[in-house]
């Protein structure tokens, strides 16, 4: 875990609000696996104050290049989306545990469930998956046609389907129904997304091998306040808790209380 | 030439900068990033009889240049700080400051008496402000009787100098620092967060899950100023000053105001190596300044 | 359909949103921008039975998200008040809440006895908070005693109903609060600055040539939603809710924290036409809350 | 006054910290005149705070341009440095009064004596006075060599005098030295710069026509906030004030107290 000052390589808009943003630097790559994430630094000043948790959505070693996708909603995320190529944004990172892909062996299938701004971190995960030759399958869940993105990238990698809410893309409904409907199967399940969806998903599959990255709002990033903490499930005392920026995010099925 | 090294009550430190208690967990996360020996000293987060899981999440919220936090004294419980964490911390040549909280006063007569015991533990820091739990905390801080008589109390038990954690959300704080003195404190520490919300428009309830919270950051950095100005010149026992601190500069005000040594919160947040990075750039601005010792900046804007 | 209107003691107003005290002279400034018949009411600058030159230059200082000011209540006096900024005002269909303060219990009573019999001035608000001046302003806020026999007096002079301005420096704002509705308050005004400080570093003194100053901005907000949260439920008279106020957001985080109208103070320096501009852009975030009208919202965040 | 969001066309670094900002907008140059200032917000979010009071160093109506001049000293003004062309800043005004080139007749000698960073509204106020055929003499004082700017620039102008405290350039010591040492002669005195420059101005010429731009920490700039207020010199109640932001910030010699 190193704080690196990272170049802006680009910055596009691909969905309504969503952004790709491309960074480059020489150290912080090579310590990044699937499922981390990074905690960045928006402004200069001290508003915003605090760092921004965005998931790494793709490595790229060779180039020393790492991609985030991020949705422009507050205050910092907005401030970010106006940053331009050449700028500099101060990365502290890689953080927490991300998703082991020991857990699928390979030709088995996994199948990596996202919702909205929960898809970025499943593509890195899909190409490593894919790389050792798992088979991947892909549900992704967004509000509606405009909010979409990465659906060819993901196609390139294995199948993919996508819900939006409002039917206005794909098929209309959850990742839930998705799967249902379409009689999905798999070995393990991979997800990120908002909590309802996580729930959804322990609860539809609870024999299944699976693992939830989870959001929690931060303060340190790197353990040490104690804001992301989440409890253990089958915890009497209900003192046990794991932090969701170290332990985490990403979290075997059954193992925090979401 | 050492121009940083700064000798209080049980503390014998190379330089004044320590991280603010709760900012810095019990130094772990830290420890892999710097080797935490470069820092004056270390003050722990709080510690309470029982092990304790603090409030529901969210517990932080964001304000402008501050942010708000409603942990809730999260912590192993007195024991365990004692056999884990204290002890991991021996290999680090650096004193500690346990921070004692609690909901009763037995509490923290039993925490201050235990954990002064402790090898490296140089000074206890009465936690009398926190704003975040529902029994005690700052109940003990709003009340300068109330205040007087734990600090005694404490005194009593502990091995070590006895620090009072004052809060800012009093009308009078010079009133509850020399209730804390005279009941024969042997240092102050100020200020703990002011107690503040933020609501969440989309949701029409407060962001943090308790509610409350307690407001820190470069924005109480004011306040923290006026209370230790008006506090130094009050009291003739040493403050350390916290509040908003990010940069060496900041320091500098702090030790102008009145403080004796600093401790750094929030700001770990924003830059973890933000501890190590003041103490290094502290002799430069003191260069700037044509000091040849930080200590002789201690109140010097009412000296 | 008027989504806006607000009817307070005193105060029928076409939109919530007043320039607070202080911030926006006597009118003549911002009336060169645009029409000060748009906003829902003034707040002028405190007036006091004499002129009054105030504090000595520099009297801001710049912090993170905020500012210090230490104006030190300068005016025209209560004559020229009345005879000339009042009478000048009478021109804009907008009505005038006159801050009174003062250094003793008489001053305060002749202002308000006086400036409530001008035609335009629709409420009293009464600084019980200014942190700026040596004798009166905030020595009068920080005892529930004081302030509600001083609400008393006030009360029984004034032609207008009274709205007591609250000081965030005190250890229980709600004490404050019920002692100011008990002695007969139509409504709270809050919170006015908190006191800070900075200091020059170089100088090696307050930046302020008070060397206090009001801290007032952004940095204060999540204290100000705390205490009108802590205040809205434990009385029954509306509040004017004011702290760090820059945006339609703001505003609608005021009302679900409990009140009833908003100023805006240090975000008209940073912008002179942020009044207009909240006001233009209320609707729009009222259409995404799904609002019908903006009172739908006062204390929705506890109701 | 208006508040217009300007385009930044270029930002030079023309002495030790101090730039040179050239901002273009349809609207606000045109209501500007020389030594009146700027509110400039020097960023999005709310640090720093305040805007930034700047006076006017060059107008070019042609263009719709105007020129500042600052030093990078502060959170502020260093934040300022960093932009670039093409970046937007808000700026509010013109704000306040500037010097009347009125005082002076065609033909007439004016010397303009700019002390650091008070050097700027020197420069417009020479290119109008030449306009109107009055003869300009500069006197500018700097701490040391690498703080000397527009030192070509006033000479094309007219008779130029550069004076450095430490005596790294120029002549050594302060602007009133050079004026007395070359026995410059004049009609009428504009000045801006230090406090202490100025009341040397008051006290040397006190029989002089004269004109002085002062400073003063703002919150509002224009007027409302009684922030920037001075004494008026010989009011014995010490009641009556001029505002440095609208009555100012130039005041005739001996109106206000320095
Ligand atoms: C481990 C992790 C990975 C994430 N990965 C991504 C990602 O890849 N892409 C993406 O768009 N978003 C991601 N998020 C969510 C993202 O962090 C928030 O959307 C973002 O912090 C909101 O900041 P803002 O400036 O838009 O909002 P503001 O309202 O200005 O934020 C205020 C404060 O609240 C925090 N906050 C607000 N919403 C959230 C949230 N949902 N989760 C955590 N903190 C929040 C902010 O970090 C900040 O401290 C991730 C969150 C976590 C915890
Ligand atoms: C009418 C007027 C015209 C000016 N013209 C110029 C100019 O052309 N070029 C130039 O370089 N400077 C000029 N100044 C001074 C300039 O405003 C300050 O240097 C600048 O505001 C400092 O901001 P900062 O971000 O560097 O410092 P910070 O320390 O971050 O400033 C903190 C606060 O103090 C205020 N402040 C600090 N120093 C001064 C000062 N000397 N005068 C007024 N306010 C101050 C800031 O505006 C801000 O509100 C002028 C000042 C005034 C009043
Ligand atoms: C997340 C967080 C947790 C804190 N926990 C404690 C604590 O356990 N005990 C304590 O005395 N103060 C605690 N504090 C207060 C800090 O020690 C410090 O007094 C305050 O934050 C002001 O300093 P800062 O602005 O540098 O953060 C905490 C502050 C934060 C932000
Ligand atoms: C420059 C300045 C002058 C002020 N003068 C007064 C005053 O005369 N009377 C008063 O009641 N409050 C005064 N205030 C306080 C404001 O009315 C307001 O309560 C406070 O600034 C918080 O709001 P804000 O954060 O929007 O500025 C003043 C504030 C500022 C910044
Ligand atoms: S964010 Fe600080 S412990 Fe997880
Ligand atoms: S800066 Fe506000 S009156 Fe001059």
């Amino acid at each position: 875990m190193i704080v690196e000052n990272m170049e802006i390589i680009s910055q596009r808009n691909i969905a309504s609000k969503v952004y790709e943003l491309v960074l480059k630097g020489p150290e912080l790559v090579h310590l990044a696996s699937q499922g981390q994430f990074l905690h960045l630094k928006v402004s200069e000043g001290t508003d915003p104050l605090l760092r921004r948790p965005i998931s790494i959505a793709q490595i790229n070693q060779e180039k020393d290049e790492l991609t985030v996708i991020y949705r422009a909603e507050g205050k910092g995320t907005s401030m970010l989306a106006l940053k331009q190529a050449g700028e500099e944004v101060s990365v502290l990172g890689p953080l927490g545990n991300g998703f082991s892909i020991k857990e699928t062996k390979p030709g088995n299938v996994a199948i990596l469930v996202g919702g909205g701004i929960g898809v970025p971190p499943l593509y890195e995960l899909s190409l490593q998956l894919v790389k050792v030759g798992v088979k991947v399958v892909h549900v992704l869940g967004f509000a509606g046609n405009d909010d979409v993105f990465y659906e060819e990238k993901f196609t390139e990698l294995g199948e993919t389907y996508v819900a939006t809410m409002d039917g206005t893309y794909g098929d209309k409904g959850t990742v839930i129904d998705v799967i249902e409907e379409k009689g999905l199967t798999f070995d393990t399940i991979y997800a990120c997304g908002p909590t309802p969806m996580l729930k959804a998903i322990e609860n539809s599959f609870p024999e299944k091998k699976g693992f939830l990255s989870l959001e929690e709002r931060m303060g340190c990033g790197i353990g040490a306040c104690f804001a992301c903490v989440c409890n253990v499930k089958n915890d009497p005392t209900k003192t046990a808790y794991k932090k969701i920026c170290t332990d985490g995010p990403v979290f075997a099925i059954g193992e925090v209380e979401l | 030439m050492n121009r940083l090294n700064i000798e209080l009550p049980g503390l014998s430190m190379k330089n004044p900068v320590m991280p603010a208690s709760g900012c810095f967990g019990f130094g772990q996360e830290y420890a892999k990033l710097y080797d935490l020996s470069r820092l004056g000293a270390i003050a722990i987060k709080a510690t309470t009889v029982e092990t304790r899981f603090g409030n529901p999440t969210p517990r932080v919220a964001e304000t402008s240049s501050g942010m708000l936090n409603a942990i809730g004294l999260q912590n192993p419980g007195l024991e365990k700080v004692i056999a884990n964490e204290l002890v991991w911390l021996e290999k680090y040549d650096v004193p500690i400051i346990a921070n004692v909280a609690g909901s009763k006063v037995e509490d923290y007569i039993l925490v201050a008496e235990q954990i002064s015991k402790a090898k490296n533990v140089h000074a206890l820091e009465l936690n009398i402000s926190c704003p975040n739990v529902k029994e005690g905390g700052m109940a003990f801080g709003t009340n300068p009787e109330v205040a007087s008589e734990l600090t005694k109390l404490v005194k009593q038990v502990s091995d070590v100098p006895v620090y009072v954690k004052l809060s800012p959300n009093v009308t009078d704080i010079v009133e509850m620092a020399i209730a804390c003195e005279e009941a024969g404190a042997d240092g102050l520490s100020m200020i703990n967060t002011l107690l503040g919300m933020r609501i969440d428009i989309k949701k029409r309830q407060p962001i943090l899950a308790n509610g409350f919270g307690g407001l820190s950051g470069p924005a109480v950095k004011p306040v923290a100023i006026r209370m230790i100005h008006q506090v130094s010149q009050a009291v003739s026992i040493p403050i350390i000053g916290m509040g908003g601190i990010s940069t060496a500069e900041d320091v500098i005000e702090f030790f102008l105001a009145g403080a004796s040594a600093v401790a750094v919160g929030t700001a770990n947040f924003v830059d973890p190596f933000v501890c190590p990075n003041i103490i290094d750039d502290l002799p430069r601005v003191l260069d700037e300044l044509k000091v040849d010792h930080i200590s002789e900046l201690i109140g010097g804007s009412w000296k």
